[in-house]
């Protein structure tokens, strides 16, 4: 464990200078699976993919496997994938439908909403009383959704969803709830592994707008967009989470364009009248990331929800989705689909070099002297205002410029403190 | 079926996985009819008993047509597609070809693949997989007008996916 | 050797290959001949000059007959055969096929393969190796009478052999 | 290294809780390496092996890499694999036969007992001379044999082989030790490696019979075994050591029987008037571990040796060979090869369910919060009783039901009192 | 191409590799001409657009004549060459086999490959990449006059390069 | 950190007992990152690379990848390859010719010598004012060449390379300064990974002609070189460097002859003339390693130069040379690349061995008990003399028979003191 004062000293808000050493350290990736990820609110699914009864998926939850699952009574369960007697997974499966989960080793059974119905030979085996009530899959302490979008954290005093979320929800809101009927996601998910560091790509998604005409400036070279103008903002409304892109939406452009864009701009007419005139400058909401590792991508063309799974210090899994709403008409599903295949994921036209850029920048800040430097985050320092300054209607947050630091620096500050801080009641 | 036919089939294959591998994008971009679809769906974790693909409404690692796969070609070219610049080091290994005819100018033919690539110093991904295409005779040549690609993996154990299958 | 004869049995290894790569076991299992011997001896370290492999009164990876070929088959049937449920998915590249024939009847066939298996999330098996079959000619159809297979490693680097060879 | 009190805290035998730690944390593991591997009796070969002079095989003590080998005074020898001047491996080969090893580094030789015999050009480059007698190949401390199977032990202050086996040598002596000429190995050796902690193992050859129902359910499906009845036991002789099966023999069964199994009741009837009506209950004696990691099967069909090497917290490597009585006939021989390669090693249609289970039950015990729970081996717990008590005869030790982790928990015992006391004489 | 001519040239290509396979260097040798130049030029990263090869004034992996050649299947009997001894456990996936005839009497042959090579326990490589052969008929049999290889790699994942290609 | 104490304690000079511990031991490998490598003058190129302003190479300082770059002023350059702002690599090619370089990630440039030129959009994402300044990829502390071998050093405080070199300079001058215009590199780099600890192949280089007659017997067997006599050389200038060979050249022989052997006996001839008769003796100058891991081989036959980069403590990445003088004739030039490449390089007649050598020493070592023992450098021990009663003419250094180990034992020592120390003035 690194104390409270090394922790300090790897983040600088002032000068936005971050230690490389927290995207390579052995030491460090340990305290963030005990501490960012035991203690966080994380993303382990949508209530769309659970249409029935028993239906579930596997993920993570830091490295932890566990079982997403809408149980017998209709309630949706978190579940560590890990008999209680002797760890086997229980689930071998990426989704599916059950009723109950029968351990290959043993043989125990856990219902589909974790208790352990039964073990075999139970009678002669465990004459001696074996306490089954208390021997359930373990799960996280508290579980919530917003919008559909499931939440999960293993800590009991961390503060409720809603708290985490903070003036993110605001956010989020115009994000997920546009529609009625709200959102779903496309069958499917694309899952890789990047040789890269987790926070590299949730800083990325937090604030960096920057790296776009550049990492991704093929995607003018082939005319499926127009050049950046300077035109955005990255908003930062507090506890690390963050979001940002070009006023009216991103990703307007000419090439293998969709219907969507003109739908979307249908459904931004109706919110801005509920909501007022700030809505068509940031729906849809562009870049951001959910702290710690909850990333989604709002544009005009689609949305995308991904979760970077740590893997180590030098590796992460992504899962992404493709998100629609589900009253969208069929066809543009599917040009949805198509369009966001294209684009992202492990092929997309845009996304190929994200996987480059990131795992050559771990590997270039993995030696004695490189990690030894710090990564510079003081692009907007000092520029930072109040979102509802520039965009009126008591919108919470502070507000930066489209090429800003804003986000990446609160992301930070917030790994930083909850590095530091021994409980929850201690970061307060 | 004749030899020569066969030969020529299988030839048409080689041939295509030789310009992918010297970085002769257009010329392999030409192999394709102009309503192909290139379509590599996922394989899942589902069953018991067998390994769902992803279906047509669900994600795929591919799912083009023409238009975007010569976007992707293209985009080779345009100065700015780092992932493929510097480009990779590929070498296509293709294998256990069948084909049944399904008449004199259109076949689907069955391949194994095993797609080698390695990029920078060290960076090495092997792609093992089958493909099912349909190929179309025009003007005396053979085109590509369907590929449906597999990859056997369930996470894909790659940054990501630059080479084309 | 005449053209046809030899795509003859290229594709029935093909076919086979792909019958085992599709699940369908059964299937594969009928193109055994009643007396067939499969048989994977181990290779050892034991000389200065070659490879020595375990001969027929030591261990084997595999040395299966018919009747226990057959309880394996219907082992992935039970609904308890967790090593391989959920399945593994598999690909499998043969190559090198030379056929020595023994008569119109009888060919003997060497090839080298490599099985590539990968299961779950990310477990990841590469096997190469060769093997050599005896085909018989059964009521006009190719059946493996022997086939004796190696795999080209010494501790076998994998958490068991749930796949056919 | 854990102290004293962190290691008491990982094992409760009161109520069979063992913390998953200790199968996935690496400081763990090197202190296994220097207090389990580096003090306990390590199994490495068998005498069968060893038919003439200069016969080696080459294997492994922990991680290190050894040579067993008869001399040439037909004395068997262990022999560390690393040449005394860079550390070179002298023998590159599986088994074979030598006088001596020249090493390929520098040519140093050494002789079949491990002397150093000459060094090249010794007068030119040593003429200071160099001390020969004191650079012979490293050799454990203590080598000793039990019904010809050699085992090693690198510790001078390790108690005697007899004195370590305790009371299993009682039972060791019923399978080993059945007919005149005693036990050999088939030849050949299958060795793999399975993504699992060694201790999974172990523990399951120990008294692990109530996973054999369920993981290898497949053998009732395929009519190679009858379903279990309950009829059973699990003995454990202390010192960490166990075993257990199926009164009347494991594995009885009709699919794909062979001879064996009525020649090995005709074998066991003469014992029995030697020795007692126990015999026919507990001969075969079925499964069984010597602590640390030597298993042995012992069924109504084949017999196994195997050793658990560890490689790493998430990693071991399987040596397995199949065991018969010298005495036994060709054609049976041959039929209990063919059986066993069918049912055991890496294909066969029992073991490559283990493999599955023990590399998930790994890698689902590795998270956060997976490792911070316990696996439960509390079956049977309260329900020990003296083997003579249930045995008659004066057996030895204590007994569970065949579906009680008696044997398990006495293995943890064992595993957490060695690893934290500083010397054997601390232990007692 | 007639059939014979094609097969006997992909027969004796699948020979040539399991000579090697089988450790049968010195008539592996045999196949070579006189003049044969053996030559694995490296793959650099010096362009954004083409994975270059080091020249012939610059090093490389191989650069034999058949003096040298000979000189290195003859070490593998001097008793010394403990990078093979014990021999490496190899298997050839020779691939994409594709044949310009330049005459009746010469051809020149492309050819992908997977060279898997396990030695002693469990080191392990797999090298995958190309050949561009010229071979010429001598008194009725094929032999090689040039062979020139390329592995896929930059920097070599190997503790060396002790097998043939 | 390992204490000064405890790293006394791996090297004993007086015995020749180095600790196997150092070749395999984590934590002593990550001191030697720190302590070695960001200390000690490294080899990154030569001068002959670099023809044309903004030709570059790309290597590494111990782990650290850097580019190595002429600018447009002709000044060589060694700069840090990882951008300022997050870390890219901003060159990823082997080798090339640039003005600039452009970060793929958000596009910062840099100069081809290292300042920082230009940031996308500075104005209205760093109207706050970056400080371009301050922003230049990283570089050594210090730089300097020796017969166009370019070296650098991470830290301010050591000694010039001047010093450094001490009197290998004396020896290095015989070996690359013996013709007119110098040396140069053939094209190419071998480039390969061996799994071994670096310093068995720097030991190897340093003083090892003991290995030469077993690991390279085969060259024998086949008739390339003669064998081995025992009238050689093993000097030790200081400060951990050493080379040493045959008297009259290595590499003498009859097998796959070429032209090169009979002229450089005239360039030497002529050298003799200027410098003195030593020069027959111990010109070409054999094997040798500068502190700590750029070695040569400089023989009858071709010269090589070679670099072992740490890539952990099982790991190195090996890139080698074929050394020319520029003067030499075209055809020999050829002659001498053709012969290198049969010899030397991964598939070398004589590299081969060394590969299976290095790699299963390394694992051979790496076990508990292995590492407790320790590897022997006696060779040759209480029999080191001045290099100047030997071969006269004050040559510097101290000089031990051809089969002596004394250049490992002070490469050793070198290193023991290195670690130890805290910085270069505590060493002194
Ligand atoms: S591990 Fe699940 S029942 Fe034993
Ligand atoms: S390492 Fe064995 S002789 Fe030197
Ligand atoms: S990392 Fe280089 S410009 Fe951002
Ligand atoms: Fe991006
Ligand atoms: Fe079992
Ligand atoms: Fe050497």
């Amino acid at each position: 464990m690194l104390t409270n004062e090394e922790i300090r000293k790897l983040v600088d808000v002032e000068t936005g200078d971050v230690a490389r050493k927290i995207f390579v350290d052995p030491d460090v990736y340990q305290q963030e699976l005990a501490r960012i990820f035991g203690r966080c609110w994380l993303y382990v699914g949508h209530e769309s993919q659970f249409k029935n009864n028993g239906d579930f998926i596997t993920t993570y939850m830091g490295e932890d496997p566990v079982i997403v699952i809408r149980d017998g009574a209709g309630k949706i369960n978190v579940l560590l994938n890990s008999c209680r007697h002797r760890g086997m997974k229980v689930c071998r499966k990426d989704e599916g439908n059950a009723r109950s989960f029968v351990c290959s080793y043993h043989g125990w059974s856990f219902s589909n909403s974790g208790e352990l119905l039964a073990v075999p030979r139970e009678e002669v085996a465990y004459c001696n009383g074996i306490d089954k009530g208390d021997l359930g899959l373990l799960r996280p302490a508290q579980v919530d959704t917003l919008h559909g979008m499931i939440f999960a954290n293993w800590d009991p005093d961390a503060p409720s969803l809603n708290e985490y979320l903070g003036d993110m929800k605001f956010y989020l809101d115009l994000m997920a709830d546009r529609m009625e009927g709200g959102i779903e996601l496309i069958g499917g998910v694309h899952k890789w592994i990047i040789d890269g560091n987790w926070k590299l790509a949730a800083d990325n998604f937090v604030g960096d707008m920057y790296h776009v005409p550049v990492t991704h400036g093929s995607a003018v070279g082939i005319g499926i967009r127009k050049p950046w103008g300077d035109d955005g903002y990255q908003i930062s409304p507090g506890n690390g989470h963050g979001f940002g892109g070009e006023f009216g939406g991103l990703a307007e452009g000419e090439g293998v364009a969709t219907p969507y864009t003109p739908f979307i701009k249908k459904v931004r007419e109706n919110l801005e009248k509920d909501k007022g005139d700030y809505v068509s400058k940031i729906v849809p909401i562009g870049h951001g990331t959910v702290f710690p590792n909850f990333s989604f991508l709002d544009t005009m063309r689609f949305r995308t929800f991904r979760v970077w799974h740590p893997k180590g210090p030098n590796k992460m899994e992504i899962q992404a989705w493709c998100v629609v709403d589900k009253a969208l008409p069929d066809e543009l599903k599917a040009a949805v689909r198509q369009q966001y295949i294209f684009t992202f994921g492990p092929s997309g036209v845009f996304e190929q070099e994200d996987g480059e850029n990131w795992s050559q920048c771990t590997a270039a800040a993995a030696g004695w002297r490189g990690r030894q430097d710090n990564f510079n985050y003081s692009m907007g320092l000092g520029r930072e205002r109040e979102a509802s300054e520039v965009l009126g209607h008591d919108l919470p947050g502070k507000i930066g410029g489209m090429w800003s630091e804003i986000n990446q620096r609160a992301m930070y500050r917030r790994w930083r403190d909850l590095m530091a801080a021994e409980s929850w009641s201690d970061l307060a | 079926m004749e030899y020569a036919f066969v030969r020529g089939i299988e030839q048409f294959l080689y041939r295509e996985a030789r310009l992918l591998d010297e970085g002769k994008f257009q010329e392999w971009l030409d192999l394709f009819t102009d309503d192909v679809r290139y379509w590599m769906p996922m394989k899942t974790t589902r069953d018991a008993t067998s390994s769902a693909e992803t279906t047509d409404k669900e994600l795929a690692f591919f799912d083009d047509r023409k238009p975007t796969l010569s976007l992707r070609v293209k985009r080779l070219t345009t100065g700015m597609a780092f992932a493929e610049d510097p480009p990779s080091r590929t070498r296509r290994i293709i294998s256990n070809i069948e084909i049944d005819a399904l008449s004199d100018k259109e076949v689907e033919v069955y391949s194994n693949f095993l797609v080698y690539r390695t990029r920078l110093e060290s960076v090495e991904d092997t792609y093992v997989g089958h493909r099912k295409d349909v190929l179309k005779e025009v003007d005396g040549s053979w085109k590509i007008a369907q590929r449906k690609m597999i990859i056997e993996q369930n996470v894909l154990a790659s940054n990501n996916l630059s080479v084309f299958f």
